[in-house]
C-alpha cells in the first residue's frame, strides 16, 4: 500500500444534472481497483475542509493508468470537485475497502443501483465479465441519467427507470427489479444507492432467497479502519448487532447482515 | 551533525517525541500499512474500557472550520481481548505502548491497570474525561477532588507510569493538573477533544446522532497550547501535548510551550502517513535551526 | 412571500436576529461607510468600561485555523466619553444599541449602568468575562455565586434590560445560565472567545504580546452551538447565540439549537459588509426551505 | 466607500529574490488610492486563513484602472499571493488608511525604503511630482533590489545602498540619509522600512529637525478602524502615550509623535 498521492486530472465534465464524471490519472489505484472499492478524496482549493471524501471507483485501467469516478454534487466537497480542471492535481488515498465479492460458479448476475450508486454497479458488471449479466440503473428523471452506452456496453441487458418516466419505465427501479425476480432468480445481486431503495432490496432479496451484497455510505474519518467513525450495525448472535467499519469491513456487506435502520 | 531526538518521559526512553493519540491510529495494524511503526516514538492505543463497548450510532463524524467532531464513543474490543489479540503483535515494533485506559468508576480503572501489571506495555493513559458513574455523570477529569483520588488509587495498582489524559472542558486546567501531581501521577497528557455540535441546517437536525461530540484538529491547536502553557507554569511532571498538530512547526510550538512530547491525533485521519511526516519535519526544523537536541525545544517559549 | 424576520428579546422588537457582537464593529462609524446600519437588527458597541482604558501592548492580533486570537484588552475612552459623543450619534439610527459594560468590581458595573439609565440604549450587555480584581484575578464569569450576585445588583440598577454575556471557559455552562436567569437576567448572550495561544515556532516567542487571547471565528461555532443548545435547555429567557458565525446558515443552526437572535463577530473584521451579507442570506434560506416566519426556527431542531 | 471586491489579476511576476510585484484590475481602487494608503487582501486557496492582508500601494492609474503592489514573501499567505495568476481573482477591501501628507509648499523632500517599504514610498514620490525629490533606497542585496528603473523615474536623484555592496553604498541606506542630511536639509521625510532602520531615521529626524512621516506596520484585523487590533503607541502629553489604529489613523503618523518601543 501506499500513502495519499498527488494525481493529475486528465478529464472532468458535467455528465447529468449536477453529476460529473472526473478522470485521474494514477496507476497505483488503477493497478489494484476491485469494483466496489473508493477512493478518499481531499477537497481541493479549501484548507479548513479537513476530511477527505469517499468516492466509489466508477472505471478503472490498469494498462493506461487511469481511474474514473461519477459524482454528484450535494455540498461543498463535492462543488469545488466539480471545479477542478484538467491538469490539477488531487491528493488520493487508495483503493480502499473490500470491493464486491463474486464467486467464480456465479453465471447469473443482477445489479442494481440508483443515481451516483450506479456508477460502483456499473465497474462490477463490466469487470465480472461473463453473460448473464442484467444492469437495473434508477434515476429521478432523464436529466440525471448519465453514460448509458458504457452501462450498455457492460452488462448484456440494460433496464432503466425514471421516477418522471422520461426514460425506460416510469417508476422505481425496485419496481423493475421485482418484476425481473418474480421471472428469474439470480445466483447474486450487487445493489448501490439511497437507503429507500437498498432497504427495498434487502427485503426482496430475503423474499426472493437471493443471495445479495449491498455497498453502503457512512460519514467517514481515515477511511482505512482506524478511527471507528464509520460505523454500520450488523447482526451479531451474542450481542443482537456489532458495530462494523464501513470502509474497511465494507464497503460492501452481505444484505442479510446488515441492519439499515441502525445505521 | 546528528541531531538528537530522544526524550525520556517519566523515566521512558522514546526515540522521538512523536506520539500517534489515542483513538486515531487504532491498535496501529492499519496505519503499519502505510508507515514503518518502528519509526514513531510511540502509540496511544484506542481507548480501553473493562468490557467491550459497542459505540455510539452513527453518524459518529462530522466535519467542522477546520476541525471535526466524533462521537465514536469508545468502541473497543476491551482489555482482556486487547490483551490476548493485539498486544503481541504491537510488541513486535520498536516503538513505546502507551494503553489508554477508561473506567466508569474507579474500581473499574484499577481492574484495569492490574490486568496489564506484567504485560508488555510502557505507560498507561488514564482517561478521565469519561461520564463518572458514581458522580452522576459528571465527567471524572473535571473536579480537582475526584481527579486526586483516581490518580492516587490507579498509582497504586499500576505496573508502569501512569499518564493522566486531561479534558479539556473545564475552567482552570490548573487546578486539575496540580491534582494530578498530587494523586502521584507520573505525567499528564492534554488535551482531550473540546465539547461540541454541528447541526444541518437544511435537513434541520444535528449531524451526529449523540447530538454532541468531541472536537479536534487544528481549530483547537490555539486552545490546547494556551493548556500546555499553563500547566506546565503549575507541575513538575512531563507534558505530552497535543491538540490540532498537523505539522512539525505544530509540534515545536508545543515542546516550547512545555510539552516533553506530542500527541498527533485528527491528522492520522486525514493522512495515514501523518506521524512519519511530522518526525521528519521536526528534524528538518531542527536542522534549519541549528537545534542539536529536541530537549532544548521543551519549554523554551521566549516570553 | 413577506417573510417576517422580526424578533423580539426581552420585550425589545428586533427588525432581524442579526446583531453585530461587541468589539468588532466599534461604534458603527466604521461600518456605516459601508453597509446602511438600518437594515442591521442590532449593534452591541464595543466593550466600555468606567474610566477610558488604554488596552494591551501589540501584537494584538494572531491567526489560527479558522479563527483568530485578540487581546485588544478592552480599549475603550470609558463610559462617560461614550454617552456624551458616540450616543448621539449612534441613536440616529433605526437600529437597536446594546451597551456592552466592563467592571472590575460589582460596584463599577452597577455604576456604569446607572450612568445608562434613560439614554437612547436598549440593552445592556453585561460581559463577565473580564478578571475580577477582588476575586484575585479570577473571572467574574466562571462561578455561579459570583454571576448570581453581580446580575442581581446590576438588574437592580439598570433601566433597561440586561442581556448577561458568558464566557465559554468552564465547566458547565448550565450552571451560569441558571444563574443569570435566577439572578433576574432578561437574557444570555454567548459565548465570548475562548481563551487560546499561538506560537511562532521560528522566533520562538509567542504572537500575542499578552500571550494569551481570546479565539474567535469559525474554529470555535461547534462549541457555540453546543453551548447555546445546552443553555436552551435549561433556561426560560432568551439567548442571543454568537461564536464564528458567517454565513445565514451558520446563523440558522443558532436559531434551531435555541438562540432567539445571533450575533456576528469575527466577520465583520473580515469583511465591513458581513452583517448584511448574513441578513441577505438568512432571508434566502426562508425563501428556499418556505419558512415564514423566523421565530419558527429558534429551537427547531429536530432530534 | 465600496465592500470588498473580486479584481482581476492582469500580472504577477517575481521582480527580486522573494519579492513580486502583482497587477490588479481594479478602477475602483485606483480611482482613491493616495501614496501610503495600502488594500487588505483575503487569502486565495486557503480558506482557513481569515484575515486579509495590507500590502501598501505601488503604483495605481486612474485612467487605465490598475494597481500595482510589491510583496515579499515571508509566510504562508504571501507565498499563496505569488502563487495566483494571470486571470485569477482576488478579494480586495481598500484603498485603506491615510496615506502621506505632503503640503503644496513642499520644494524638497527626501523619501527612504528598505526592502519592500520601498514600494509605498516610490508611489509617493511618484505622485508629489515636484522638483527636489531625492529617493533613498536600501536593500540586503543587488539581488533583493527591484524595478530600480522606476524608482530612478519617480524622482529627481535616487541613492541605493546593499549591506553587501553588490549595488550601489555599501552599508545601510540610513547612513546614506545621514550624509545627505549632514548637507542639505529637506522640508520633509517620508520613510518606510524595518523597525530598526525606523528608529535609525526617527532618531535623525529629531537630530537634524526634519518634519517627517513614517509609514508602520501592525499585525491588523479588519483595516477600518473598528477592531482596535492594530495598535501602536503615539505620545500623549496626559497619559504618557495612547495606543492608536495602525489602519485607520495611520498608517502614516508623524515620526516625532510615535513610540517605536511601544509598539
Ligand atoms: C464508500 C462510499 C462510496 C461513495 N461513492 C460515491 C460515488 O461514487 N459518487 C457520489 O457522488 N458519492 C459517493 N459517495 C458519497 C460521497 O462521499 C458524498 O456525497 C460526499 O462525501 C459529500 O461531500 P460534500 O462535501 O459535497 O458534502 P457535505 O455534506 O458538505 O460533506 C460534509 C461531510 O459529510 C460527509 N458526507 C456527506 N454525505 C455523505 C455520504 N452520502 N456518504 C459519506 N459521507 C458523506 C462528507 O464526506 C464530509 O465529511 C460515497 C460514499 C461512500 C461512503
Ligand atoms: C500598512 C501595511 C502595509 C504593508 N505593505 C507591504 C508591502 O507593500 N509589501 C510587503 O511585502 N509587505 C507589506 N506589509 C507587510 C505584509 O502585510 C505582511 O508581510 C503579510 O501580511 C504577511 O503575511 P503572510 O501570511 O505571508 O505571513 P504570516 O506571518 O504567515 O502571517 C500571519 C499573520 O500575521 C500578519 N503579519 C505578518 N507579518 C506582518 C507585518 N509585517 N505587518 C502586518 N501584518 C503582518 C499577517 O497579515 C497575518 O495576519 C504591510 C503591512 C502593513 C500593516
Ligand atoms: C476519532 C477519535 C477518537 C478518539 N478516541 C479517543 C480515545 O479512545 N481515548 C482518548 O483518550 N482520546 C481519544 N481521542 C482524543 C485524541 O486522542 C486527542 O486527544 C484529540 O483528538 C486532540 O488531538 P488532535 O487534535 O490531534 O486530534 C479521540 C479522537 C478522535 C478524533
Ligand atoms: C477583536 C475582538 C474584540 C472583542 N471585544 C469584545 C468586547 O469588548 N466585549 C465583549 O463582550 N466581547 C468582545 N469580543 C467577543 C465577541 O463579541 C464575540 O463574543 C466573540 O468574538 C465570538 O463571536 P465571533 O466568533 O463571531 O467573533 C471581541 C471579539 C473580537 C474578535
Ligand atoms: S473511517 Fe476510520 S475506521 Fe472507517
Ligand atoms: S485593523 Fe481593526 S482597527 Fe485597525
Amino acid at each position: 500500500m501506499k500513502g495519499p498521492e498527488l494525481c493529475k486530472v486528465t478529464d472532468n465534465r458535467l455528465i447529468a444534472g449536477g453529476m460529473y464524471k472526473l478522470r485521474l490519472e494514477a496507476p497505483n489505484v488503477a493497478g489494484n481497483a476491485r469494483p466496489g472499492q473508493f477512493i478518499h478524496i481531499k477537497v481541493p482549493g479549501d484548507r479548513s475542509r479537513l476530511l477527505r471524501r469517499p468516492i466509489s471507483i466508477y472505471d478503472a485501467c490498469h494498462k493506461k493508468g487511469y481511474v474514473e469516478i461519477v459524482f454528484q454534487v450535494v455540498g461543498e466537497g463535492t462543488r469545488l470537485l466539480s471545479a477542478v480542471k484538467t491538469g490539477d492535481f488531487l491528493d488520493v488515498l487508495g483503493p480502499l475497502g473490500n470491493g464486491f465479492s463474486v464467486s467464480g460458479d456465479t453465471r447469473h448476475l443482477f445489479v442494481v443501483g440508483g443515481g451516483c450508486g450506479a456508477a460502483p454497479v456499473k465497474f462490477a458488471a463490466s469487470r465480472f465479465n461473463f453473460t448473464g449479466r442484467t444492469c437495473f440503473i434508477g434515476f429521478k428523471s432523464g436529466d440525471a441519467a448519465y453514460d448509458l452506452q458504457e452501462f450498455e456496453n457492460s452488462c448484456d441487458s440494460l433496464l432503466i427507470a425514471t421516477e418522471d418516466g422520461s426514460i425506460g419505465y416510469k417508476g422505481l427501479i425496485t419496481e423493475v427489479l421485482e418484476d425481473e425476480l418474480k421471472r428469474n432468480l439470480p445466483d447474486l445481486m450487487l445493489a448501490c444507492g439511497p437507503v429507500p431503495m437498498m432497504k427495498a432490496i434487502q427485503q426482496m432479496a430475503e423474499k426472493y432467497r437471493v443471495p445479495c451484497q449491498l455497498l453502503l455510505e457512512e460519514r467517514m474519518g481515515c477511511g482505512i479502519g482506524a478511527c471507528m467513525t464509520c460505523a454500520c450495525a450488523v447482526r451479531d448472535d451474542e450481542d443482537g448487532f456489532i458495530y462494523k467499519r464501513v470502509c474497511k469491513d465494507g464497503p460492501v456487506f452481505w444484505s442479510r447482515e446488515v441492519m439499515l435502520d441502525e445505521a | 551533525m546528528r541531531h538528537n531526538m530522544e526524550v525520556a518521559i517519566c523515566g521512558i526512553k522514546f526515540k522521538n517525541p512523536v506520539i500517534a493519540a489515542s483513538g486515531t491510529f487504532g491498535f496501529g495494524s492499519e496505519h503499519a500499512g502505510y508507515i514503518d511503526l518502528n519509526r514513531i516514538g510511540g502509540i496511544a492505543v484506542k481507548g480501553l474500557t473493562l468490557e467491550p463497548k459497542k459505540g455510539n450510532q452513527p453518524p459518529r463524524i462530522a466535519e467542522t472550520p477546520s476541525g471535526m467532531l466524533n462521537s465514536v464513543g469508545l468502541q473497543n474490543p476491551g482489555v482482556d481481548y486487547f490483551i490476548e489479540h493485539q498486544l503481541p503483535r504491537l510488541k513486535g515494533y520498536d516503538t513505546r505502548i502507551i494503553v489508554n485506559i477508561n473506567g466508569n468508576t474507579e474500581e473499574e480503572y484499577c481492574m484495569m491497570a492490574e490486568k496489564l501489571q506484567g504485560k508488555p506495555v510502557d505507560m498507561l493513559e488514564l482517561n478521565i474525561s469519561c461520564p463518572n458513574v458514581k458522580q452522576g455523570g459528571m465527567a471524572f477529569g473535571t473536579d480537582p477532588d475526584t481527579v486526586y483520588n483516581v490518580t492516587k488509587s490507579v498509582r497504586a495498582h499500576a505496573g508502569q507510569p501512569v499518564l493522566v489524559k486531561l479534558t479539556p472542558n473545564v475552567t482552570d486546567i490548573r487546578e486539575i493538573a496540580i491534582a494530578v501531581e498530587e494523586g502521584g501521577g507520573d505525567g499528564i497528557s492534554l488535551i482531550n477533544t473540546v465539547l461540541g455540535m454541528a447541526v444541518d441546517a437544511k435537513s434541520r437536525k444535528p449531524i451526529l446522532a449523540n447530538v454532541v461530540g468531541g472536537l479536534s484538529g487544528p481549530a483547537i491547536k490555539p486552545i490546547a497550547l494556551r493548556m500546555v502553557w499553563e500547566v506546565s507554569k503549575v507541575v513538575g511532571i512531563p507534558i505530552v501535548g497535543m491538540g490540532g498538530i498537523a505539522t512539525g512547526e505544530d509540534a515545536v510550538e508545543f515542546l516550547l510551550a512545555g510539552a516533553a512530547a506530542v500527541g498527533v491525533g485528527t491528522a492520522n485521519l486525514i493522512s495515514p502517513t501523518a506521524c512519519i511526516d511530522i518526525v521528519n519535519q521536526i528534524e528538518e526544523y531542527m536542522r534549519i535551526n541549528g537545534v542539536e537536541d529536541i530537549n532544548e525545544l521543551t519549554g523554551g517559549l521566549i516570553v
